[in-house]
């Protein structure tokens, strides 16, 4: 059920990065899906020593009149850190920084739902980061889409995510939390990856046009990468080939 | 609260329970499989996953530097917290910790505070100023039933996983030496053990569908050298006092068990 | 309208204990049931020193469609501390404490209620501690029964609490705050006095279960006690013999 | 948030006033019976009952050593709550302090602060660092109309009755000595005279029903020596200016009445 | 659309206020109508250097059921302090003081509004302060009222308020912020202009009865003048004379 | 969220920009109407009213001393608030921000931040203790679309419009001289430009309406000297790679004319 990716083989060693990487190099990844009892859907995520889990419910009756939309589905998501998964411990509850990433979570996860077959009716992912060590909303992202999958939502494809950014003036896939504090740039990226379209996609730091577009392709084929682990985490959950 | 039961599996549970069986196949007595992993999150000081059959709870303990109470100058301060997360069941909704939420924190709490497991003298530093504050975190993940058990297994486990920062005090400045890591002073341990009453018989480790029928339920926490320290009735039937000296002996008997899954000291 | 019970008389004295009771003897107990103008029913509980309202409203319609039972009323209690009722004064609103309080209050005096006879409704029962000396949460229930009988609430039984525990090595009756504070164990207990069957029940401390038996046994003679000044607050409120 | 009052009660009750009467056989100008207990809270620094008919306050004074606001450093801290007990009403619910309790918090507070009664620079400790912080709760038990009276009546007498510690300081450090208690450095009394205008009367001392009809309410605090310290019109409809003067006048009257029921200094 | 008013050449020079006034002197003021496009209604105010905006919505259905009323229309207020409007960061938020000026606001301005010819509906003002200097409860009713009339709420006449008070032994009109602050008394009043009534009074700080008239009749004095400027406004914005 | 747009409008707003037209007579690449001024709150430290056509934020600075984060200790504090007002739009509601409000303040914060237009190092005071805090605060008079570009601007003009107390350290006290106000120490200037997919064209600064059908939204950051330094998708449709490249040209180019709004150094 747990698959482990390191790539390190695929590429020459011309990395300057702490942890060894090439500057396309992904860090070690897991994931298995359908790991919890009650929820309708979920999966569970290792990247590098990112640990996050991803639960679905629904569709289901929306119950909140104000919010839902006549039409479709509404797909709500709520991520959230634990309050030990990173170095100080954070306190319980939502604060701005998850508000936000919910929000983009949805917005990432919302294109290749059908919302459209399920009106009146919402359907709930849940994001928990049990262990952060960089790059966990797009770990919450790509967890969540497999979740989706294993709760049998009908999807036009499986979103995933992947950041790119600068550091030591190199332009590198999947920046480490060293990367993304002590680097120049951090550009966070979701696509379709049937169609190559862009779902998700935030930067922060300093970059050129070209440096950005860099990036910007670092991180598509990072997620392309990411995509092939989640389609086995699907297959070895309900067999097939 | 509870998801509700239709009248007939009532019924047919209860039914089940009077002639000595379950309908999980376990016998009155039996706790379902559990399963105990230390040292899961590497960021926190101390962790534990726990499975008490498909119930799930990630435990973290953190610890800080701060302020004791003031009521309390000279010893280190304690506190557990939980969180029912909304993917851990359908009707769990987010928001602050709601009274279920509370009283799990609470009855966990109070098993490790009144059976004086931490000894939260040693993490006075500064007297009056400056002690070590403890941080239980449970994350419950997946709930099938039977929170209590899970949760005192499980923040047990995490707090003898647990390695917090040498700190000595040098001019009345306190030096935190994150090289030489040591264990959290512990004196003893403890685990609880719930009994559900339904019908007229008391089954161990109630599943989901067994709280959603039980009459009232007795939590009883246990430390190793067989003392009782804790004990919670929820439900909203009463208990007979037979029955709970009977619970008494099933916890007593039973917790020898789950002590087993802890780390050995 | 007012009871004091001072059983000082009742047994031996061989107590150490820093007020000077016996091991078996509860504190002064009055009790008043109809204090309050506007609730359909209350009461007033001093203890000791602790200084105990209660007052009930309900049966009545339940405006909150979520937690309304199809089938039963539904007692709702809210426990709270007045600010000035403690040592250092405390914060208004709920905290943890209540809010466990609250519920096993809820849980404790449900059983003698006949809720069935009152489907989509609900018994709201408010506890205010004015002045808390050990053993509120028992103070609470008892005179919150005394408030639903006033309130002409039908039960099956009056529940009635009282604690017991461990201290200076000696299982007693009704823990003082210092007791309940440097002592080595607790045990708050509440039964249908007719019946003797137990619907609160908390222990923490430490005790072998031969002291437990002995001190729940104590409890439920303090119940027994007590219920007697329940049913006088009653008749002195009614009349009757 | 007031009851609903049907037409035809508040017809017959504005008739009855009208005519000088009103339906509890009082006078127009006319308090319920009062009722004023002090030092019933023995854990409180000071305390008040006060009941004004059924309406029903419990008052709790108490100390603390804290820091002054930034902007007054040299002078003690005073703080007014109040909570509308969901007890007190069928329509009040448990929360956070609505409009109501704010607004009854803030003018019982006002008259106090206004009105100078309390020296708070005599509690100061160390300028700039440490003051004395007095905090008034008021417990609102029963509701029957005319809270704002009730109030400012059991807070002044709560003050009166406060004994706090002797707090001295040396080397910079607060000394507080709890075997010698004194009281509350108090400058004056206040209390506040409540009057509605219901038809085109004022009437004193609105009982609950009398509050769901009328047009609107004066509230004037008064001082011992007679100055009026703090107002507090109340209700959706307006005042004529020779209304507010009438009332006035009445309340410096009547709040003579209010003044005998206080302690004896 | 904008006004100044210095009415310092009508009265004789006999003040000693710290900013040059007389006794009975406004400080400078400027109303414009109309000055947001998403409101129904609004009004800017400018009045020393109180700067203060006000909104209006409605009439609109009224979704929280539990407060609408089956006969009128229900009037709410919310008077907010900017965050920077004072000279210390001000938390954003409500908070107790600004709890009870939005009760006494609504209760200021509703005698005035024909609320019973919109049933089961709410007219929602909002008050801004963007800059505060002494009076600005006041300034937010005198801009309420005309952002009412802007939105063509039917009233039966534009509420306007004005404090008077007392510092330096001297009963002022218009207190500036150091006046208040350190001033005797303050007496923030509004009224109906066409008859006088008082549909706002509050006062704080020690006055006799005598001092208290003056203080009245001189805060009715300078709510005169001001409501010749909220009129002005309002016919500057829709033209008449 | 967005108010919902008939289907009709829907149509013909997306004909008209598929032939580069706009409902308001705009190009596709063309800005509203800006209007932008400083100093206009005098109790705050900075201040600027921007307008982008009908859209209107009053901005502040307000600085006060006070402790540095723990993991950073010896730079200031920084802090950036939005308030999307109940006045500015009949679909927004009174309370604590909500995700949309907290969008617009954190990418405006990134915006800032990340493109080190603060020299946050000078702001610090005494290393690891006292340091100076800046916080912007953005209050939303009036929604008419595209808050993020009128965000960005008006912080960037209060930021330059800032003029903040001396202070100095002398014994390990902060002295703070109100008499000497000295600018923000600011490295580089930032503004944000936002585009709007509709149909498959890209429009500049969209107006409410064009929110309302709008399948996405790109919203870029540029510093003075070109660097891109923030970037934030929005909207539940995909973009497409040329399409965001094509962004940020025009973005480059038209953030060339903001940079004309702001005050001359």
């Amino acid at each position: 059920m747990i698959t482990i990716i390191t790539n390190r083989d695929l590429e020459a060693k011309n990395s300057e990065r702490p942890d060894g990487r090439a500057y396309n190099e992904l860090r070690p990844l897991k994931i298995e899906a359908g790991v919890l009892e009650r929820a309708d859907g979920s999966a569970y995520l290792e990247f590098g020593d990112n640990k996050v889990l991803a639960a679905v419910y629904g569709p289901r009756e929306f119950h909140i009149r104000r919010f839902l939309k006549p039409n479709m589905a509404v797909l709500r998501c709520r991520y959230n850190m634990a309050p030990f998964s990173v170095e100080d411990r954070k306190r319980p509850g939502p604060d701005r920084r998850s508000l936000e990433i919910s929000k983009l979570t949805s917005e990432a996860l919302s294109p290749a739902v059908f919302l459209e077959k399920f009106p009146r009716s919402s359907i709930d992912v849940f994001i928990e980061v049990l262990q952060a060590e960089g790059g966990t909303r797009c770990a919450g992202i790509t967890a969540a889409s497999v979740a989706l999958a294993d709760a049998g939502i009908p999807m036009r494809d499986m979103v995933v995510a992947c950041a790119a950014g600068k550091a030591n003036g190199q332009v590198i896939m999947d920046l480490s939390e060293w990367e993304d504090k002590e680097g120049e740039a951090d550009v966070p990226v979701a696509i379709m990856p049937r169609t190559g379209e862009i779902t998700l996609l935030q930067m922060d730091g300093q970059l050129t046009k070209d440096e950005f577009e860099q990036a910007l392709d670092l991180a598509k084929e990072g997620c392309m990468k990411i995509s092939e682990e989640q389609k086995k985490a699907i297959k070895n959950r309900y067999g097939g080939d | 609260m509870q998801p509700i039961v239709p009248e007939i599996t009532r019924e047919s549970v209860t039914n089940l329970i009077n002639e000595g069986k379950r309908a999980d196949g376990r016998k009155l007595d039996q706790y379902r499989e559990i399963s105990l992993e230390t040292g899961v999150i590497k960021k926190a000081e101390g962790s534990a996953r726990v499975k008490i059959g498909n119930t799930q709870i990630m435990i973290g303990v953190k610890s800080q530097i701060g302020d004791p109470f003031p009521d309390t100058p000279n010893v280190g301060v304690f506190m557990t917290n939980s969180e029912l997360l909304p993917m851990a069941a359908p009707n769990f909704e987010p928001g602050p910790p709601d009274e279920r939420s509370v009283e799990l924190s609470r009855v966990t709490d109070r098993g490790i505070r009144e059976g004086k497991i931490i000894d939260l003298k040693k993490l006075a530093l500064i007297p009056g100023k400056k002690v070590w504050m403890i941080f239980i975190d449970m994350h419950i993940l997946d709930y099938d039933g039977n929170l209590l058990d899970a949760a005192a297994l499980g923040a047990m486990a995490a707090l003898m996983d647990a390695k917090i920062p040498t700190a000595t005090v040098k001019d009345d400045e306190v030096v935190v030496d994150h090289e030489n890591m040591q264990p959290l002073p512990l004196n003893e341990k403890t685990v609880m053990c719930t009994l559900a009453k339904i019908g007229n018989n008391l089954v161990l480790d109630p599943s989901l569908e067994e709280e959603g029928i039980m009459r009232a339920r007795i939590s009883i926490g246990v430390r190793s050298d067989g003392a009782i320290c804790s004990m919670q009735k929820g439900g909203e039937r009463p208990f007979e006092k037979e029955e709970i000296l009977k619970a008494i002996d099933m916890a007593q008997e039973k917790t020898k068990e789950l002590f087993e899954y802890l780390p050995k000291a």
